[in-house]
């Protein structure tokens, strides 16, 4: 029983016990070395990533508030995985962090309500993750202590989360009032369509919108991107939205199937409006944080145009894209950060002739965003491609063909920065920069997974496969 | 109309009176005093459903803690009795308009919405009940978001030590 | 035969490249790769000979299968027909040709062969794909390399025509995709699973409806890599800008990409809407092949000449496929091999001239053919062979085009072929103002007569594409044979369609 | 007690949600801000417990739903009221027109 | 068998010359100076084995036999087209390819002889040496070919060679200018061929000029009744077909008005003019009807007509211009042109059969012609060689400088103006007779214009070799024996070929005519071209003003005349004013800023549109919080109320 439970929540233990050997840490030392304690974070990282193929078994657990199967354990090693790519690449910034432990601290626990939510099959423990996944975020960003950004990235996150969060309570609340119980399960049957309820839906669909950041709904992306410390940028890039959409694949199916007449439209034109307004935005970035900021809300509208397919095959292609997402936006985003650490330059313009004097780093940044452009070889190419398929699986033609056409200017500003580091002449380049073994080695692991998730079709299979069963 | 129905109508006037002078007052700490009006208004509210336990928390919690660091807040960063500069006319008029839709939208959809019948059964809200299911890790137990929000207030409260603890000279440079 | 030799070769050359140091190595890396490569061409296409003796039956040979995505139905499923080693062919003598031109590369000139190889391997993958999916694949593998090898070894306006050369082929790629899509979701279902495999799509064949509906993504997708009028715009820009090799698969082998995946995929899988859409297919490649025409007359920049008049021969492809005509089509084909090897003999003349003379406007070169015989005359005799001269291979392929779509009696049509016909008077005027002002006439410049003649790895390039544009201008039948089968597959979808 | 007391209690909710999220949208001042936020959490909390008191009387969800939003408001607005002391070190000022650095 | 290897090697001997002197001439010292050896030795090898296999057709095989039949040697499928037509390359032997043969080869063989002493020391000799193989290759080539298609094929190639010849001096800009002119009007003119092929092709359903004939002449064959029911404008297919094939047929030998190419070809080296474009290339539009004649004949009297009409008045007009140049190779140029005309419309007026007397005539005009005009050029050559100049007024009494050159000039021009017992004589007579019985309006303009032919070709005569004193000294004499054997044996051939009895030979069903030589007729010819002679010898024989005189009184007729009738003037204004401005640059502007700018307005708009909306990202969380509330309620409204 009790070793059930361990091997249930083996994810969810593994990252309080690092969080609770942190804190003890913190009070028996003023000063930790900081290079052990990331050695140590990233050592047990790496352990929880690897966790996964402990025992993944399945179970229902706390008044079926907790459940787990293979898909929960391995979107937590995914985020596991992800969580120590970020720590890796963000050495350089980590290393100089006075309070390092700290921001440990606050991005474990974001990852540990991840994790709650993940494995929420209940309205309670899932509202719960949710804001332990932002609130420790939001602080977070303000780590940069003395950046006047920081704070006000940091404050726009946690005010209009808070804001989102109330209308997300609302809805919450009618879903309550109208069916009586907070379980996924019993919401499947008990949710009728009625007025009341789609409108609870609308306002639950919007909590979602925001915290993946869908048009229009995705504001105060852009400016806490910019403004947060590299490592949280990344962080809330990747993982918020991984998790979040994790989440939202499953409630939508599961919890709002008898709306899903209704979610559809709602799914259908957000994803127009995101690719859009993201694609439009992206064009004109100069910061390449919040370029990265708006491509991120373009591909979020790909994720949504996956939607619209059949269950299997959506959930199973946006998984994919999302570890092949994390993969390529970690990659771009840790040189962004290596960089921005390094030189404090964040301009587009910064990045000319950055391939004469960056070779690696150069070509990192290139392939991962040519993986989020969506070009083969890379994996983007299939993430991409499987997701607007999926979204054609039931008949969006008309929806598929403005997504491809917006594929093009996408194209376009991921072409720009591209030139910009391999075409355009600069007479002082960006100096070379020593990446440090960590972050190489992170790197390495982000193209590694770049190259090989879309050309290796099992790890696209086996995907299928857990969802299938789940 | 009965008491109860004069009582709650009392109570409703009453928060909401205190709500709209906490979101319109122009003098920041009277604001704050506004909302501490309207949040120990909706303890009584609860007070009158024969909620108890929940009333104290309330009182306990946002009276007693929320509305308290407000107020320090203020402290820290206003003069007693500033003027807030008045909201922008571009923000205020769409805001209105906004607010008042959804409220109506809101209130139309409740109103035509049937929530079935009022069950019968007599609510029991006993502290010991909840204690119980607070702590339970079974059936109706609550443990694990008890668990769970625990680790939130361990990571929120590490949070404001480090952001709001003053920056010490030599790091600031 | 093992077809996987032509992603494996490119690749490890590829891979050969980035681990040699120094200019030499790499070029000899990248010349021995697709010089190996060349000869299993070659090999492939005696092989081919071989199983078609002995078993003259099969639709494809060397046919090999490998699961990439099963659930969604995606193989990797490779084989070829005589029409995809005709395309091999041009794909390995223009890419051993373009590694001959570029041996004195100096800036990156790793990563600039590693793109070519990479760039080959896409065309290679190409054409070697069965599988609608892995076919869209190769292609855009192919893209980003020309991206990068015109953005950063180009001239002129190099960065700004690589984008628009990029978006253009990916806007061609999203309408391919939308195509694909269509036909993936239009098949019919066979034991509970999809496919994007060419040969069952074929044999299941597509709905009515849904061909109309998805012909012309498909079409006009492909038709943007092959300079479908009005989509021809990134041709001119693209060309004039890359460097040499860049050019040189550019207009050989990545325009051909269009051609064929226009007459695979496109007109194999959706026989009846081709005929429905033909009469519109024939009119835009018309108006590409005449206004190609007259637009380039008005060029000064060698390059430009060249990227236009690719538009107008392009053209004859598409013309070629639209006239479904069995001669047409094989005329279509053979105008890809022939366009392909003279284009990329016309470019790397070009690429000569320019890399000692530093100009390519007409108006300021002259009188080359006095201080460099050889590429001069290579000049001249890739511009005769662009306007069609016998005993080149642009004739006879044009010629079969012209043959083939007069078969078909719609006036309109004829019209069309006539307008087409006309098409090579132009051709002959801008061709030989071109020669006649850039290499004839009196010496321009003082300087020029201290310049130097082709080197042996220029004139191996170049006498590379000539004798495969001069074996298949005196022996067409030597091709005609090879494509003859492919071409009576596809004729025969067509037919069974019109019952 | 009747349902139509508790879409009376409803309306009080809504309505005060919606004055919260006025307050939100008009104020100024970053604290006041946080004070609208508060009132939105609020009326959430009567909208949990009514519907848990008057329709499903057998669980007590709603209770303990708005135990924990209570709890998590406190966290929320521990952090940002931190925040928001951090800003205005830095900006000298909590007024929300001063913190749109970044935009655009 | 040994058939096949001879006739296989006449075309393949320059060929091969071509080979070894083009890929290797530049590289190899030996070839390099040994080149018009090299060339002259197999042209003569071609030369002597064409005359064997004219002689072994005409005069072994043919014995006892009472017609000639075409004669396939080989035939080799060489690019099938998908319904059963194929381009063959095949060789076939008939009387008028025996014929051409035997000119092409002799006249070759005589220029590369005369290239010798003319071309030495010339710095791409052996590339002139490749040229005049590839040409005369092609040109054998030409004459062999069984099939309609093969025929376009080498007719291309003798195109580009013509080019590749004019354009031979290619740092002389007039050259490049005049090697291009005559490309692409010649190419003009081929796209109707290309047409014409591709009709006859289509409806009678072979390129083979046997099958094909022998279809369309069958007026019962399936084929004939498709072709000639088929319309376009009104006009048959049949009518269409030969007529775009006349048109290429038009183009090679300069008829009106596709004529403009030929005297600025003169631009080439003279030798080269003499051979293609006096005996050999520009004969070959008559051949081509000739090749088809039955078709014409018995299918389609209308395309007939056309031919005829459009050879009696390019031989008049050229005969008009001729009167006026200065330039002595642009005179005979326009010369051959008039002369071209005379066959044509020869051509035009001849039956088929018993009636085809005029089709014997042509050909044999165009035997005797190759003859006497290759040897004007050739002379017109040895005169440039020694005054360095082209114009008329440089020259004048050269006849004792170069007494040779001045004999056979003279025997030409005998020959060319129709005076007896010259080769020209009778075949103008057999042509005249022809005319004169099947259409005698064409009849008189034909008499009128030998009177004017024999006019120009003494006022040519008269300016070079008489008028004022020679103020030349000869520094090389009348040049080597390689450049004056040649004028003799064209001499003696101009003098001897008009008593072959030709039309035996060459007839337009093979069965022979019998030849007439019918005296009383030839009094008027005769006559007038000794009128013609006479007002020569009065204007030009002594210097003096008279012809200014005479050009005055003449007036805008003569500077018309003079001018060429403008037409150049018309081609430049349709191709540059309407070719190129009107269509050309209109096309670059329209893509540059229509299709083009489409593309670039797009991402303006785009990009102005991003700029426009970017407000929205307005840096302010509370208006980041209204597009929350309304993007929610917008989307709940649409729900509800809007999409049901």
């Amino acid at each position: 029983m009790i070793t059930d439970i361990l091997f249930a929540m083996k994810h969810e233990l593994m990252i309080a016990v690092i969080i609770f050997i942190l804190l003890f840490w913190k009070i028996r030392s003023n000063e930790p070395n900081n290079a052990l304690v990331m050695a140590l974070v990233n050592g047990l990282l790496l352990l929880s990533t690897l966790f996964f193929f402990l025992n993944p078994n399945e179970s229902m657990l706390f008044n079926q508030m907790f459940k787990t199967n293979v898909l929960t354990h391995f979107q937590k090693s995914v985020l596991s995985l992800g969580m120590l790519i970020v720590s890796a690449v963000s050495y350089a910034w980590l290393l100089k962090n006075k309070n390092l432990i700290e921001f440990y601290i606050l991005m474990l626990s974001s990852l540990l309500g991840m994790f709650f939510m993940i494995s929420s099959s209940n309205l309670l423990m899932f509202y719960i993750g949710l804001e332990m996944s932002t609130i420790p975020l939001a602080a977070a960003a303000n780590f940069d202590l003395q950046r006047r950004k920081s704070s006000e990235a940091a404050m726009k996150l946690i005010l209009s989360s808070s804001f989102s969060s109330a209308l997300l309570l609302m809805g919450i609340s009618f879903i309550y009032g109208t069916c009586g119980s907070l379980q996924f399960a019993h919401l499947n049957n008990l949710l009728q369509h009625t007025p009341l309820t789609v409108f609870a839906m609308v306002l639950m669909f919007a909590g979602f919108a925001f915290k993946i950041s869908v048009v229009p709904f995705h504001l105060w992306t852009a400016d806490v991107y910019e403004g947060s410390p590299v490592p949280v940028t990344a962080f809330l890039s990747v993982l918020s939205k991984s998790a979040v959409v994790f989440v939202f694949t499953n409630v939508m199916f599961q919890v709002f199937a008898n709306l899903y007449q209704s979610w559809v439209l709602v799914v259908a034109l957000l994803a127009f409006g995101s690719i859009v307004v993201g694609n439009l935005f992206a064009l004109r970035q100069q910061n390449i944080k919040r370029f990265l900021a708006f491509s991120a809300i373009a591909q979020v509208g790909y994720i949504l145009v996956a939607l619209l397919g059949e269950s299997v095959q959506a959930q199973a292609a946006i998984f994919y894209f999302l570890l092949i997402y994390l993969f390529s936006n970690l990659a771009a985003f840790g040189v962004v950060g290596i960089i921005s650490e390094h030189t404090g330059k964040e301009n587009i313009d910064d990045y000319k002739g950055f391939y004469k004097t960056n070779k690696f780093l150069s070509w990192v940044l290139a392939i991962g965003l040519f993986s989020l452009a969506g070009v083969p070889p890379t994996a983007g190419f299939f993430g991409k491609l499987f997701l607007m398929l999926s979204g054609a699986s039931t008949g969006n033609y008309v929806l598929i063909i403005l997504a491809s056409l917006n594929l093009v200017v996408s194209f376009y500003y991921y072409l720009r920065v591209i030139r910009v580091i391999f075409m355009d002449e600069n007479d002082a380049p960006i100096e070379k920069t020593e990446a440090g073994l960590f972050p190489r080695l992170a790197l390495m692991l982000c193209i590694l997974g770049i190259v090989v998730l879309g050309l290796y079709g099992p790890a696209y299979e086996y995907i299928v496969q857990i969802v299938e069963h789940y | 109309m009965n008491a109860q129905e004069i009582i709650f109508y009392l109570i409703a006037a009453y928060i909401l009176g205190t709500g709209i002078m906490a979101v319109s007052t122009h003098k920041i700490f009277r604001a704050s005093i506004w909302l501490l009006f309207s949040l120990v208004g909706i303890a009584a509210l609860y007070f009158w459903m024969d909620l108890e336990f929940i009333a104290a928390i309330q009182i306990v919690v946002y009276v007693g803690g929320i509305v308290v660091l407000i107020i320090f807040s203020i402290f820290l960063t206003q003069k007693a009795g500033d003027e807030m500069p008045a909201p922008l006319k571009s923000r205020t008029l769409p805001a209105a308009f906004a607010s008042l839709f959804a409220l109506a939208f809101t209130i139309n959809l409740l109103l035509h919405h049937n929530f079935g019948s009022a069950s019968e059964m007599v609510f029991d809200s006993s502290v010991e009940r909840m204690g119980l299911a607070m702590l339970n890790t079974g059936d109706g137990g609550f443990v694990l978001p008890f668990e769970a929000v625990s680790m939130l207030l361990l990571a929120a409260m590490i949070g404001c030590i480090v952001i709001a603890m003053k920056v010490k000279k030599e790091e600031a440079q | 035969m093992n077809l996987l030799l032509f992603i494996f070769i490119p690749l490890l050359s590829a891979i050969g490249v980035l681990v040699s140091n120094g200019l030499k190595q790499v070029r000899m890396v990248a010349f021995i790769g697709s010089a190996i490569q060349l000869l299993v061409a070659f090999y492939l296409l005696n092989q081919y000979q071989v199983a078609k003796d002995l078993d003259g039956t099969a639709l494809m040979y060397f046919e090999q299968t490998f699961a990439w995505f099963p659930s969604l139905g995606i193989q990797f499923h490779i084989g070829v027909d005589g029409i995809s080693i005709a395309m091999m062919l041009l794909t390995a003598l223009v890419v051993v040709a373009g590694v001959l031109v570029s041996f004195s590369m100096e800036t990156l000139h790793k990563e600039f062969f590693f793109l070519l190889m990479l760039l080959s391997l896409g065309a290679y993958g190409f054409f070697i794909s069965l599988d609608i999916f892995t076919m869209f694949f190769f292609l855009e593998v192919a893209v980003i390399p020309k991206f990068l090898l015109i953005g950063i070894w180009g001239s002129g306006q190099k960065e700004r025509s690589a984008m628009k050369l990029a978006l253009m082929l990916m806007g061609g790629s999203a309408l391919i995709f939308v195509g694909l899509t269509g036909v993936y979701y239009f098949t019919p279902v066979l034991a509970d699973v999809r496919t994007f495999d060419l040969m069952s799509i074929a044999k299941r064949g597509i709905p009515m409806d849904a061909q109309l509906f998805f012909f012309p993504f498909l079409f006009v997708g492909f038709g943007v890599f092959t300079a479908l009028f009005p989509f021809h715009t990134w041709v001119p820009d693209g060309h004039s800008s890359a460097p040499t090799a860049a050019s040189m698969f550019l207009a050989g082998i990545s325009m051909k990409l269009g051609g064929y995946g226009c007459l695979r995929v496109a007109t194999f899988l959706m026989p009846e809407a081709a005929q429905v859409y033909a009469p519109w297919i024939i009119a835009l490649s018309t108006i590409a092949i005449i206004y190609g025409a007259f637009a380039t007359m008005m060029q000064t920049d060698l390059k430009y000449i060249n990227a236009y008049s690719s538009v107008s021969h392009c053209g004859f492809v598409l013309l070629g496929i639209g006239m479904l005509t069995k001669t047409s089509i094989t005329g279509a084909v053979m105008q890809m091999v022939s366009h392909g090897l003279m284009t990329a003999l016309f470019f790397a003349a070009i690429g000569m001239m320019y890399s000692r003379t530093h100009t390519r406007l007409v108006s300021q070169l002259g009188g080359l053919l006095k201080v460099m015989p050889f590429i001069s005359s290579i000049f001249i005799v890739a511009g005769l062979c662009s306007l069609g001269l016998p005993g080149f291979s642009g004739f006879v392929s044009e010629m079969t085009i012209f043959v083939g779509a007069w078969q078909n009696p719609n006036m309109w049509y004829r019209i069309a072929t006539v307008l087409s016909c006309a098409s090579i008077v132009v051709t002959a005027v801008y061709i030989l103002r071109a020669a006649g002002s850039s290499v004839m006439g009196e010496i321009k410049d003082s300087h020029f007569t201290s310049l130097s003649d082709a080197i042996w790895n220029e004139k191996l390039a170049a006498v590379v594409l000539l004798s495969g544009i001069v074996i298949i201008g005196i022996a067409p039948f030597l091709l005609t044979d090879l494509l003859s089968p492919g071409a009576d597959v596809i004729m025969g979808k067509l037919f069974n369609s019109i019952k | 007690m009747t349902p139509i007391s508790l879409t009376h209690l409803l309306i009080l909710s809504t309505s005060l949600f919606f004055i919260g999220a006025y307050g939100f949208l008009t104020r100024r001042n970053l604290i006041t801000l946080l004070m609208a936020v508060e009132l939105m959490l609020n009326s959430v909390n009567i909208n949990f417990v009514a519907f848990n008191k008057y329709l499903y009387p057998q669980n007590i969800d709603g209770i303990f739903f708005t135990v924990f939003v209570t709890t998590i408001a406190a966290a929320e607005a521990a952090v940002a009221i931190a925040i928001i002391i951090n800003l205005y070190r830095s900006h000298n000022s909590i007024d929300v027109e001063d913190a749109g650095e970044m935009k655009y | 068998m040994r058939n096949i290897i001879t006739v296989l090697l006449i075309p393949s001997l320059p060929l091969f010359a071509f080979l070894l002197l083009g890929i290797f001439g530049n590289s190899s010292n030996l070839l390099k100076k040994g080149a018009g050896i090299i060339g002259t030795t197999l042209m003569g090898v071609s030369c002597l084995l064409s005359l064997q296999t004219a002689s072994n057709y005409f005069f072994a095989n043919a014995l006892g036999q009472t017609a000639f039949t075409g004669n396939i040697v080989f035939k080799y499928t060489w690019l099938t087209f998908g319904s059963g037509i194929s381009i063959d390359m095949g060789a076939l032997l008939d009387p008028i390819s025996a014929m051409m043969l035997v000119v092409v080869s002799f006249i070759s063989l005589m220029v590369h002889l005369f290239s010798l002493g003319y071309m030495k020391g010339e710095e791409r000799f052996s590339t002139y040496y490749a040229f005049l193989g590839l040409f005369t290759f092609s040109m054998l080539g030409l004459v062999l070919s069984a099939n309609i298609f093969q025929i376009y094929i080498f007719w291309e190639l003798v195109g580009v060679s013509s080019f590749l010849l004019i354009g031979y001096y290619f740092s002389k800009p007039s050259a490049v200018a005049a090697a291009k002119k005559a490309f692409i009007v010649t190419r003009f003119a081929d796209l109707g061929f290309l047409i014409g092929i591709l009709t006859l092709g289509f409806y009678g359903e072979s390129f083979d000029f046997e099958t094909l004939i022998q279809r369309l002449t069958d007026h019962q064959s399936p084929q004939f009744l498709a072709i000639s029911t088929a319309s376009f404008l009104g006009v048959t297919g049949l009518t269409w077909g030969l007529l775009l094939v006349f048109m290429g047929g038009a183009g090679k030998s300069a008829m009106f008005p596709l004529h403009v190419w030929l005297p600025d070809a003169m631009e080439g080296p003279t030798p080269v003019s003499a051979l293609i474009h006096a005996a050999t290339m520009v004969v070959a539009g008559v051949y081509l009807v000739a090749r088809l004649f039955p078709v014409f004949a018995l299918s389609d009297q209308a395309a007939l007509d056309v031919v005829a009409y459009i050879g009696i008045f390019s031989a008049l007009f050229a005969a008009v211009i001729a009167c006026t140049q200065t330039d002595i190779k642009r005179v005979l140029a326009y010369s051959t042109m008039s002369q071209i005309g005379y066959m044509m419309f020869a051509l035009g007026v001849s039956g088929y059969g018993t009636e085809g007397a005029g089709f014997s005539a042509s050909l044999f005009h165009l035997f005797t012609h190759a003859f006497f005009k290759s040897l004007l050029f050739l002379g017109a050559g040895a005169i440039i060689h020694l005054v360095h100049s082209n114009e008329m007024k440089d020259m004048g009494g050269l006849r004792k400088l170069m007494p040779i050159t001045h004999a056979s000039f003279l025997i030409a021009c005998l020959a060319i103006a129709g005076i007896p017992p010259f080769a020209g004589f009778f075949s103008k007579e057999a042509i005249l007779h022809a005319a004169h019985q099947n259409h005698p309006g064409i009849y008189y303009i034909a008499l009128f214009t030998s009177m004017l032919t024999a006019f120009y070709m003494f006022r040519l005569y008269f300016n070079i070799f008489w008028n004022k004193d020679s103020h030349h000294h000869s520094e090389h004499g009348e040049g080597t024996w390689s450049m004056k054997l040649p004028l003799i044996l064209l001499g003696i051939a101009s003098v001897l070929v008009g008593f072959i009895p030709f039309s035996h030979y060459v007839s337009s069903d093979g069965a022979g005519l019998e030849t007439h030589v019918d005296l009383l007729f030839s009094v008027a010819p005769v006559s007038l071209a000794l009128l013609g002679i006479m007002a020569a010898v009065y204007l030009y024989m002594k210097p003096s003003n008279k012809p200014e005189a005479l050009a005055q009184s003449l007036g805008l007729a003569y500077v018309w005349a003079k001018n060429k009738f403008y037409i150049d003037e018309i081609y430049l204004f349709i191709t540059k004013r309407i070719l190129f401005n009107l269509i050309g640059k209109p096309a670059a502007w329209i893509d540059k800023n229509v299709v083009d700018g489409f593309y670039s307005l797009s991402a303006t708009v785009t990009a102005e549109f991003s700029n426009t909306i970017k407000g929205w990202q307005s840096g302010n969380v509370q208006a980041y919080a209204i597009y929350f509330l309304g993007g929610i309620l917008a989307l709940s409204t649409l729900l509800m109320y809007v999409l049901k």
